[in-house]
Parts: structure tokens; C-alpha cells; sequence
């Protein structure tokens, strides 16, 4: 079974060279630590930079320079700062390779939930609705189960969706999985789950085919 | 060309109970403080702001919910916010959740006179409802509205006299596009410098959509999230 | 009666200080060498420049500074330069509070037609029909007839059109003219043009109330 | 990242019979020569070209109009070239006429995932036929059309390896908006720096748009239009 630092290896591991990527706040974050060396990725962060570097020095922080998590960050040699319009420009005309976000529920049919609890405290979608309805390349990184050990892959999501049909992959603590026509698609198991495991924790349609391998992480 | 005002209270003349306003920043980074201010001490209410946030408790427009001036926000992310929670729990506080593209790009369409467009983003979920759906390239779209405002007030680094405003970093983010969509656009700024300084190629918003501006004093540039690498 | 520069002096009186203004090709351009002293008015060319400035001196040009006419220009303190959708967004969006241009046909209800001959070579409406369409203050500089002495002021547009009721006042060699629901108002003479010259160039409905009276240039 | 190609006909690998390419420029300023040149040397037909004018006899696009390689025009305005009348009202060549701020917001809208938007240029005169018309405020609009291309080629000033661009004066004009829109994005440079050398705060176009980028040579930049003011 992975913690969160698993599973944002097991994402790095999608990572291509070039890629501009853009990376949700929790698990997903944690991915910008985990680029393969000599792999050249550009992170995107949605308030407006591209070339998202590492957090300032201690005493260097800059209030003008944060990330979409509100973080202080600094920009990296090539990066570039921009508007919020030319921003989700970027993501809405499809210039990002790959989303990564975090999700409350995924549907077999690649639905999303993520940013709405009825009758809690609702804090907005953020640019999450604009990432799901224009990425072509969606990894969920979550929790396979929630805190109560319900699943969170679903064959319907329950709570008021952030996008129709759009997950492609979601990488879990559990497992690796891939939406298909047909449900969920087994790709790999974490290390020290069975199928079973993981079959117990989907509630939507799982696939198996043939062999399961184990991450290799 | 003379837009300079002496000071926010003198910039925010005009701005009456019931109006509707953009406030430029993400989060607490690019806000229009000075503005802000003097909106909560001219006692206006009924506002209703357009911001991508809302300021946290006592900081940012969260100042203006402590005193309840705020009847309606339009909104992509609320959270970090106490009173704005106990607020729309209460029913005191109308909320609009858009999503943050469609925000920026709503506010951009009304600056540049395009009364509506299409965009996939929210189709298939609340945001959509109400919203006509169309198909481009067999893929489903909603029309979405541009958003204009009484005054938009904005935040920048440098200006000039002409309006010419240049932004530091990510305090650019919605500021350039709410400047655009103002009916009187407010540009507060961390320095006033003389026609010329500015290289007319690097200006991020031209003079031509900003009516007034004013340098602003005691920046507190509050950190919502300090984070940092250790030095060694 | 008015010469070209004649034409763009009254117009210059309709300049307002502090006014952004967008200036045609052709007699419009003359505008900006009569703008009253102490007045500040912004001139844009649509091709990306506020603040567009005088000619350069001889030796200075420089290939990359153009107005929309592609004369080489030069830049004021406190101009500015942005891309085309930018210039674009100041004219669709309404922030330009006056356009000056050509025309070659206005009609009584404030049609006008400036970019097409059927049959003869069609150069294109470049910005013509963006701002025709977007400007609440137009006003055409034109000669009152063509050169084969046929009046410019019509019912109805002959040439196809540029913009659909748009035109708010027209400055020719012989009047000044206000479109009005009810036809061309005439409000004032050219130097030594009688009333009756004017209505025997005017084809469209033209509105004669009280004494009319002579520009004062 | 590094997107540097070795030369314009390196850059213009690719580009194929038939495609439509976009190219930025206004007149003869901020044109791509160097990929123009290109292109007439690789003897690639059949283009339909975007860009909002069509060059002169002998330079710009009317470079590939005298090797008769379109076979259409999208453009706003194209006098100044008679080689392109001859073959226009010969039949030869077909041109598509678009007002020029629907020309530059369809490549930006192209480029930014919107589909389609509202405007009221063109409503009611022949760019209008065919198009649906929409009430917005009690005034008439049409529905335009996002434009992409199979490529786009843009002139910058400088340039880094990662792509980002800065454009000098007047030259900027298209170049930014169709660096969004073609699914690959060709930049031509005067001179490519270090990166870093280039403020991320005054980057034009930020290098995720550009795919590929080349320092060009020989640039001729002619003036279309020597005006001056003399000396004294």
C-alpha cells in the first residue's frame, strides 16, 4: 500500500520530457519532487507562472510571487508570469500536457467530484472545472477509500460533479487504473495489495485481465 | 492626460450602495488594499464584488464582510474565510461560484465587447444550469456571459499619469483583465513614475482602460502561505 | 467650401480633452495635426499603439514602428504598445470615444459603405467594419460628392455595407450633418456654401431648421 | 527544454501541401521572412495562408503568391500587391475577407479553447451571410468562428530556448494571438538568448505556445511607408 509520497512517485513515472504539466493542491503537488533527472517538465501554476520553482530561501520570500496553493514560490531560468486569462488560455486551448488533481469520487465512466459536499461549507471550484472540461491527459492521485473505507471509484459519482467523463487515469494507494468504455481498467497493484484488495475497495466496475503487475516504484 | 487622484478615498468617488465591483487578486496577492480600505471606512453597502477570492477574516475583502458592506460575491474559491462562511451558511451572504477560467475570461469578453462566448468548462455540472448547450466538434459547450462592473479596482506595481500600469510577479493575475471590464477602472499602485518610464513595450495594461490612479501607502502584502527551502 | 485640411480642422473642434481616438486613412489622419493646444487627446493605431506620435526624424525610422497606414511613427511618453486582439478589445470595447474615418456612401439612417466596388479590386475592410460596429461616436470625413459629382448622402447605401446605422455626424467640403431618426440634420454651412448648395449634393433626406449657420474655423 | 531548430527550413519541417498555416504580420512588419524564404525554396503548394495581409509583389507572402503556392487567403486587407489582384480576380487564387479585430480574436479564441464568440462586427454586411444573428442588449450580433492552423509562424525580437518571446514596437501586432493557435507554432528570431536573460515578468509570449524557435538572419524588415519629419 503507498502513502501520499507513493503515489506522487508512481504519477512522476507518467511524466514525459517536455511536458508542460499542472498540478492540484495535496497529493499532486508532491509529483514536482519526483521528475525523473534529466527530464526537462514545466510546471504551470494556474494564478499565472510557468517554470514553477522551489519554494524561495528562508528570508527571500516575495508576497508578489505565489503559487495557486497560495504558496511562496520563485520562478525558474525560461519561466514566465502571465494573466489569469492567458493562463486558462493555456489550459482550456490545450497547451497542457497532463493535469494531475486530486478527487472526492471518480465514476467507471471517468466522471469527476471534487470541489462540493452538500450541506457543508462549499469553497469554490477554483480552476479545477476548466482543467477536467479541457485536459486530454487527467491522472486522479487519491485515496482508493475515503476516511469512512468507502470507495471512492464509483459507478456513479454521488456528490455534484466538477466534470463529465474527462479522468483518464487515477492512481491510488491501492492501485493503478485506467478509464475505458468498460470501467475501470487494472493496470497495477501497489506493492503488498492483492486484486482482491482492490477489488473490496472498487465499487465501480473493475477489470482484470490476465496478470496484475505490482508498481515498480 | 492627468488621471492621478490624490488618495483612495478620493479614487473610490462614486462607488455607491448597491453597485456592483471587480477587485483585481488571487488570494490576498495582488489586492487593491488601499481601495479596500477606504471602501470599509465610506460605510458602502449592498456591494456586489467580483473576485476570484475572498479575502481572509481581517485582511482583504474579508474586511468588508466583517462589516457586512458585501451582499453578493461572485467567486471561484471562498475558502480561508470564517465570517464568509457563517455568512452564506446564514443565508446573509449570496454567493456565485464560477469557475476560475470562466471568471477570468468573463471579465476579459466584457473589456473587449464580446457578450458571450462558449467554453466546455462546467458543462455537465451546476455550473451549467440554466445555460444553453451547444456541440463544436462533437463536443459539448455552454454559453457564458461576459461580466462588466460599475468600477473595477485594481492593483499594480508601477504606473504613470496616462494609466499605464506594469504588474510584479503573480499580483498580476486577474488585475489586467478586471482593468478592461471596468466601466471606471481604479488603479491603486506601489509607485507613480513619470510618463516615459514606462517602455511602452513592456506596459501590461495600456493607460486607455484605467480612469483614475493613485499610489498607494503602507502595502502590507500579507503571506497566506509562507513557504520556504532551508538554507544549507 | 473646405479642402481636405479645411475638413480636418472642424473635425479637430469635436475633439474633446482626454479623449482616446481612432483616426483613418486619408483625410481622418489630417485630424491629429490640428488637436486644439492644452487639449490631451490619446491617438490609437489599430495595428497596436496608444500614444501614437509625429513622423521620425529623417534617419530614424525604424522598420518595427507603424501605424495602421504602415508609416513609419514614433511612440509619446506615456504610449503604449500591445498586440492586435488587444487593440481590438479597446475598440469592440468600447474605450475609444472617438473614430474618425472615410467613407465613400453614408445613408440617411447611418449606414455606411467604405470597403467594397463590386467588380473592381477589393482591398478588404481591415478594422473599418470592427469599429463601424463597436463606436458610439463616428464621425465620416468625406467629400460631399464623388468625382463624377453624384451626392455621398443617400437614401440607402448603393456599395455593399460596412456598418448598419452607425454613423453619428458626417464633416464634408460643404457641411456638418448629424444622422437623426428623421434623415441628415444640417448644422452648419462650409465657408461660402449656401444652404441650396448643400441640398442639391444631398440625395438623402436632409433636415434644413431655423438659419443654419457658417463654420467657424 | 529545448525547442531551438538549426535553421528556417529546418523549422518548416512538416509543413505539407494543403495545410493551412498561419503567419504573423502586419504589412511587411513583424513578418516571418526567414520561413517565407523557406517556404518558397521547399515549393509546398496548395496553402491556405492566415494573415492579415498578403505581403507586397516582392516580398511577404506575395513571395509565395508570384510561385502561385496558396490557393487561399484569409486576410483583413490586402492592397499593395498585384499579383495577388491578377490571380484574385482571375479566379486563381481564393480570398477570404475578415474585418481585422474578428481575425485577431477568432486565432486568439482559436488558441484559447473558445469555439466560438459574439460579435457585432460585420452584422448586417457580407461577412454577416450565413452566420447566426443573436440579440445581446437589443443590439444584433453574429456568431463568429475560432480559427486554428497546422501551423503557425511568428517573428519575435528575442527568443530562449525554452520558447518565450519578446517582440519589439509594432511588430508585435498578430504574432502573439497566432502563437496560440496552430497546433505547432514556428518562431523566428532576431537573436536567441540565455534563458533567464528574458524577465518572466515581460515575457509576450510565454514559450508553452511555441514549438519549435530559430534564430533568423538577414532580415530585411522594409518599410512599407517612409514617412519622416525633417530635420531643423
Amino acid at each position: 500500500m503507498l502513502d501520499k509520497i507513493g503515489i506522487a512517485k508512481r504519477i512522476s513515472q507518467e511524466l514525459q520530457d517536455g511536458w508542460y504539466v499542472n498540478l492540484g493542491i495535496g497529493i499532486p503537488t508532491l509529483v514536482a519532487n519526483y521528475v525523473p533527472k534529466d527530464m526537462n517538465v514545466e510546471f504551470q501554476s494556474e494564478n499565472g507562472i510557468l517554470g514553477m520553482g522551489a519554494f524561495p530561501y528562508e528570508g527571500e520570500e516575495d508576497a508578489d510571487y505565489i503559487n495557486a496553493g497560495k504558496q511562496t514560490v520563485t520562478i525558474n531560468p525560461g519561466g514566465s508570469i502571465f494573466d489569469s486569462a492567458t493562463s486558462f488560455a493555456m489550459i482550456r486551448g490545450k497547451h497542457i500536457q497532463l493535469t494531475v488533481l486530486g478527487a472526492m469520487e471518480v465514476a467507471e465512466n471517468g466522471d469527476i467530484a471534487n470541489w462540493k459536499i452538500p450541506g457543508k461549507m462549499v469553497k469554490g471550484m477554483g480552476g479545477a472545472m476548466d482543467l477536467v472540461a479541457s485536459s486530454d491527459n487527467i491522472i486522479v492521485a487519491m485515496m482508493h477509500t475515503n476516511k469512512r473505507g468507502k470507495s471512492k471509484l464509483l459507478k456513479r459519482c454521488s456528490l455534484p460533479l466538477t466534470g463529465v467523463a474527462c479522468v483518464k487515469k487515477i492512481v491510488t494507494n491501492l492501485a493503478v487504473l485506467e478509464v475505458t468504455d468498460a470501467g475501470f481498467q487494472l493496470l497495477e497493484r501497489a506493492p503488498g495489495v492483492s486484486v482482491e484488495d482492490i477489488q473490496n475497495a472498487t465499487e465501480g466496475k473493475l477489470i482484470i485481465e490476465g496478470d496484475i503487475p505490482e508498481m515498480n516504484l | 492626460m492627468n488621471k492621478i487622484v490624490a488618495s483612495a478615498a478620493e479614487a473610490i468617488n462614486g462607488i455607491k450602495d448597491d453597485m456592483t465591483i471587480m477587485l483585481g487578486g488571487f488570494g490576498l496577492c495582488g489586492i487593491p488594499e488601499n481601495c479596500i480600505q477606504a471602501l470599509v471606512q465610506a460605510e458602502i453597502k449592498n456591494l456586489t464584488c467580483i473576485s476570484n477570492n475572498a479575502g481572509v477574516d481581517d485582511f482583504g475583502l474579508g474586511l468588508l464582510l466583517q462589516k457586512r458592506q458585501i451582499k453578493k460575491m461572485i467567486s471561484s474559491y471562498v475558502g480561508e474565510n470564517d465570517e464568509f462562511e457563517r455568512q452564506m451558511l446564514s443565508g446573509e451572504l449570496e454567493v456565485d461560484l464560477i469557475p476560475q477560467g470562466s471568471l477570468a475570461s468573463r471579465c476579459q469578453a466584457g473589456g473587449a465587447g464580446v457578450p458571450a462566448f462558449y467554453t466546455p468548462a462546467g458543462y455537465g455540472t451546476e455550473v451549467a444550469e440554466g445555460k444553453e448547450v451547444r456541440y463544436f466538434d462533437g463536443k459539448p459547450h455552454i454559453l457564458e456571459s461576459a461580466l462588466t462592473a460599475d468600477f473595477a479596482i485594481i492593483k499594480g506595481w508601477k504606473g504613470d499619469r496616462f494609466g499605464n500600469i506594469m504588474y510584479k510577479g503573480t499580483a498580476r493575475n486577474f488585475n489586467p483583465v478586471m482593468a478592461m471590464a471596468g466601466k471606471i477602472t481604479i488603479a491603486e499602485v506601489e509607485e507613480i513614475v513619470e510618463p516615459g518610464e514606462l517602455d511602452p513595450n513592456f506596459v501590461h495594461t495600456p493607460g486607455i482602460f484605467i480612469q483614475r490612479i493613485f499610489q498607494g501607502s503602507s502595502f502590507e502584502k500579507r503571506i497566506e502561505q509562507r513557504t520556504v527551502t532551508p538554507k544549507s
